[in-house]
């Protein structure tokens, strides 16, 4: 049961990966800042999360499983400010 | 491991190509940050080789680089406020003596 | 194996004193800072004075194990003779320039603190705790952090005057201090892998001669050569210390150099095994002699006095240099003799050179400038600081009686016994070019002043005397008898017993 | 084996980016991916305090300090270009540079096998602090002066900055003045982050005991919390005049070195601690020594004070 949740968390985290390896490919391919960080911030935000989940089996206790999640938490947060800050620079 | 050794040479070396090459303060400065984590992971690499008694490297030189990126830190802010300054009173960001002087 | 010693405790106190001293300045702020400073730099004299006297009695280091851990999981404090020296040379210089101080760096009448001021007395104390972490320090990485403290100070004291031209200068300073002391930690960091230690006395016993010894031992020479401003490293200093206040320059040419020094001696006699250390000493030598050479041709050359002083500064150094290719000679009786002039020359120049900036300074002030050529009349209107300036000159010069010829003629004379004749030659050359600096300055100072001689009021006292008094020190090391130098032997360690 | 020179070829890129780079901010950048990428080295390197402090320090507050010093110091192009070096010796430095780096990698290798270390005998030795983490124990203990001295530089290290000031701001507040975010997303973060970010900071302080951690890395997430309501203008800058301000500057090291002297009296000596009594001192002076760190972190990136108080 548990090896079969792990591989799952595998498959989770890489989900995870590919969106990092595409919202950097985003970053380097769109032409413009807000483009670049459209494709940035919807990928990252979402392949922490992933990551985050897919850790959940490997675990061992609450605190453990719960840690990934503070993480991920404040990347949306610091995410999300520094994006907006970034946007209304560019539009200027 | 031999890797990190391998970079730590390279870093010590790109940084000190960087001083001597770059002109602007602030790229020096930049430069000296990498010659310095060249060091620390020379220091880092000695660490690891030490491990022993269970750890998975020796404390000491890890205390020793913990210290040394302290105060690589107060010294890179003083270089900085001094190029402020510098750059506030005459406009200069490299250290070329002004062609009138 | 090693233990604390009885007086070891005076270690700690020479360390703790001015380093607590400067956190307290630093809270009391403003007059409180000069009050602090003063009874702290004059109890540092009389801790010194103890420390000298139990070396003395002890003919042996004091050691200290810090924390009662002994190396190389610990770290100790140690003052074998050269410590003791320098430690006592440099409570002097410091406290006579806080004397000095007193009459240039109080904090002016209606404000509660003043910039120049209070950073003066802070980073005065500062100094003071950086150079005994450097003197007494006897493990290497804990010297790095001593070199890290003495850059702050240093380059804040140097900052002092918050001229517009001055921060580019101050700026290349720090920046060569700055690689200097990465370099010195890159050999630290060899040193540590390649024996598991950084105490000195362990590092001596244990040294060999392989690769990583030997490039950490190029590296951190180098380090420590650029922070000395060796040639061909000298460009940054001499604007980076005319451009201080006097009283900063002083210390910065008298003092923080030495401390590279005393560091470049355990490095070469403890760390370094002495046999290719022998072999490398005469680059060293010859990069001093340059440096003797080209900084005294400057210093002649020089329409400002305090860049004359300052080059001048680059000469002197290059003396302390040409000692490492005599000492590791292999004759015991010339070794000695080239270990007693090496240390003297650095006590009797941080006196000497410190005598010389404050002179300096105060003739600058009284003339409304420092132009060498215009300086008709000081002679008159400062007859003190011109005599402080003539008598350091001899020291410098290698005139007897003096320090400078003592320590002059102890290297030459070592020299001469190890079959190095040419060092001789130089040290002859470098004191006949001093003699035409300072010549040039004295027959300036003393011819009469031109017709429209405007001086400014004459000020204290104070401060003239302070300067006699450093340049007679320079002079009256020279009274003493070699045998009271027995001192700076103590923990010297021994190479070439004899032929 | 892959991974390690997967992360060195990376961290050789971006401090190749962080030289060659044409804009100096872009080079600025370089250099903080730079240090978080190294952060992965020195996690591979089983060093994870060292990770972390290069994290917090090395590229977090590193990175902020010379990012505002990127936006202030706009260099002239052309200054730049006469200042830069001849091609012939810009090669010479690149020989002699290449030279250096290729001495050392040699003498890496060359360093004795089995290597020397003082992991044994620092882990012996451990139970005289109570402490399970041997880099506290090294920093406290062993080389208790060297984090000592260290201390002390940090002040030295502020002082010195405050006194690039011109002659009239002293006595003023240090840094530039931001406008007061009242809504808008720093706003936001700049009210929510804090809480978080002062917990965080307090148990990577207090955990650095036993675990990866310590007054280092806490004091500066606590100093980059406090920054981040300075330049969303919700917090001043005290005035350098302010006295309570240079006692949160020096109990750090004023803790330590009392603590340090008082073991001359009860103890084994200087910086000793009596055995009973060690890990309550130590936590003591580590608390001290956070706030202190703190406040030195986040002046040092602030500057010489620009505004009268």
């Amino acid at each position: 049961m548990s090896m079969l949740l792990q591989l799952l968390g595998l498959l989770v985290i890489a989900a995870g990966a590919a969106c990092f390896a595409l919202g950097t490919i985003g970053l380097l391919r769109f032409p413009d800042t807000l483009s670049r960080l459209h494709a940035l911030t919807k990928a990252d935000s979402l392949g922490l999360g992933l990551v985050a989940l897919g850790l959940l089996p490997f675990a061992e206790s609450l605190g453990e499983a719960l840690l990934p999640f503070l993480a991920w938490g404040l990347v949306l947060l610091s995410g999300a400010t520094t994006a907006q800050l970034i946007a209304e620079r560019a539009r200027r | 491991m031999t890797i990190y050794g391998l970079l730590g040479a390279a870093l010590v070396a790109l940084g000190l190509y960087g001083l001597v090459v770059q002109a602007a303060v602030l790229r020096k400065i930049l430069a000296f940050n990498l010659l310095g984590a060249g060091v620390f992971l020379l220091f880092g690499v000695v660490a690891r080789r030490g491990a022993a008694a269970g750890l998975a490297a020796d404390p000491v030189p890890q205390a020793m680089v913990i210290t040394g990126l302290v105060v690589a830190f107060a010294a890179t802010a003083l270089a900085i406020a001094m190029a402020l300054r510098m750059h506030q009173i005459t406009g200069a960001a490299t250290l070329a003596e002004p062609a009138d002087e | 194996m090693m233990a604390t010693t009885p007086g070891g405790a005076l270690l700690v106190l020479a360390l703790t004193l001015p380093a607590g001293g400067m956190l307290i300045a630093f809270v009391l702020g403003g007059r409180a800072a000069e009050r602090v400073a003063i009874a702290v730099l004059a109890a540092g004299v009389l801790v010194a004075l103890l420390i000298d006297a139990a070396v003395l009695r002890a003919s042996a280091p004091l050691v200290y194990l810090v924390g009662g851990w002994p190396p190389p999981l610990g770290m100790t404090l140690v003052a074998d003779g050269v410590s003791a020296a320098m430690l006592l040379t440099a409570a002097l210089v410091l406290l006579a320039t806080a004397l000095y101080g007193r009459a240039t760096q109080a904090t002016p009448p209606g404000v509660t603190e003043a910039r120049a001021p209070f950073a003066f007395w802070c980073f005065l104390l500062a100094l003071a705790a950086a150079l005994a972490a450097a003197f007494l320090g006897g493990d290497l990485f804990n010297l790095f952090v001593a070199l890290e403290m003495l850059t702050f100070a240093a380059l804040a004291l140097a900052c002092l005057e918050g001229k517009p031209s001055q921060f580019r200068s101050e700026l290349r300073y720090l920046l060569f201090a700055l690689i200097g002391s990465v370099l010195y930690l890159l050999g630290t960091a060899l040193l540590y892998g390649n024996y598991g230690t950084l105490d000195i006395r362990l590092l001596a016993a244990a040294r060999r001669a392989d690769l990583p010894t030997l490039l950490a031992g190029a590296l951190m020479t180098a380090g420590l050569a650029a922070k000395m401003a060796l040639f061909p490293l000298h460009l940054w200093l001499p604007p980076a210390h005319a451009g201080a206040p006097p009283a900063a320059s002083a210390l910065l040419s008298g003092l923080v150099v030495k401390a590279a020094f005393v560091l470049l001696l355990r490095l070469w006699f403890w760390v370094l095994p002495p046999i290719p250390a022998a072999a490398a000493a005469p680059i060293l030598a010859a990069l001093g002699a340059a440096a003797i050479l080209v900084g005294s041709l400057l210093a002649l050359r020089q329409a400002r006095l305090k860049l004359l002083v300052a080059y001048s500064t680059v000469a002197q150094i290059g003396y302390l240099f040409l000692m490492f290719p005599l000492v590791l000679a292999g004759d015991a009786d010339a070794s000695s003799r080239a270990w007693l002039g090496g240390v003297l020359q650095a006590t009797s120049h941080a006196f000497a050179k410190a005598a010389m900036f404050l002179a300096a300074g105060l003739i600058a002030a009284r003339l409304g400038h420092d132009r060498v050529a215009e300086l008709g009349g000081a002679g008159r209107a400062m007859p003190k600081a011109v005599i402080a300036f003539g008598l350091a000159g001899l020291s410098l010069m290698g005139i007897p009686p003096s320090g400078g010829f003592t320590a002059k003629w102890l290297l030459l004379t070592s020299a001469l016994a190890t079959g190095q004749w040419w060092w001789a030659l130089v040290i002859l050359g470098g004191g006949l070019l001093t003699g035409g600096y300072v010549y040039r300055v004295l027959a300036g100072s003393l011819t009469a002043p031109p017709a429209d001689h405007v001086v400014a009021a004459p000020g204290p006292a104070g401060p003239q005397q302070v300067a006699l008094a450093l340049a007679l020190v320079s002079v009256a090391l020279g009274l003493l008898p070699l045998a009271s130098f027995g001192l700076l032997e103590i923990g010297r360690p021994v190479i070439g017993g004899g032929r | 084996m892959i991974l390690d020179a997967l992360i060195a070829g990376l961290v050789l890129v971006a401090a190749g980016w962080t030289l060659a780079a044409r804009d100096a901010f872009a080079a600025v950048i370089g250099f903080v991916c730079f240090g978080l990428l190294l952060t992965l080295a020195w996690a591979r390197l089983g060093a994870v305090d060292v990770a972390l402090t290069e994290a917090a320090i090395g590229a977090g507050a590193t990175g902020i300090l010379l990012l505002f010093a990127v936006v202030r110091l706009r260099g002239g192009t052309e200054e730049v270009a006469a200042a830069t070096p001849s091609p012939p010796q810009r090669i010479a430095a690149g020989l002699l540079a290449a030279a250096i780096g290729i001495a050392l990698a040699l003498a890496v290798m060359l360093l004795p096998d089995p290597a020397p270390s003082l992991a044994a005998p620092a882990m012996a030795e451990l139970p005289a602090f109570g402490l399970g983490n041997p880099v506290a124990a090294v920093l406290m203990g062993y080389r208790g002066l060297d984090t000592l001295l260290e201390s002390v530089v940090l002040v030295f290290a502020v002082l010195a900055i405050w006194s690039m000031a011109p002659d009239r701001r002293w006595g003023g507040v240090p840094g530039p003045r931001f406008p007061r975010a009242e809504h808008g997303p720093l706003s936001l973060m700049a009210r929510l982050l804090p809480p978080i970010g002062i917990v965080i900071g307090i148990h990577l302080a207090w955990a650095g005991a036993d675990a990866p951690g310590g007054k280092f890395q806490g004091g500066t997430v606590l100093a980059a919390m406090w920054l981040l309501a300075w330049v969303a203008g919700l917090a001043q800058a005290p005035a350098i005049a302010s006295r309570r301000l240079r006692l949160v500057l020096v109990a750090g090291p004023l803790v330590f070195l009392a603590v340090g002297l008082a073991g001359m009296l009860v103890a084994d000596g200087f910086l000793a601690y009596p055995p009973a009594f060690a890990k309550p001192l130590i936590v003591l002076i580590e608390a001290a020594m956070t706030l202190s760190v703190a406040a030195a972190l986040a002046l040092l990136i602030a500057g010489p004070p620009e505004r009268a108080a």
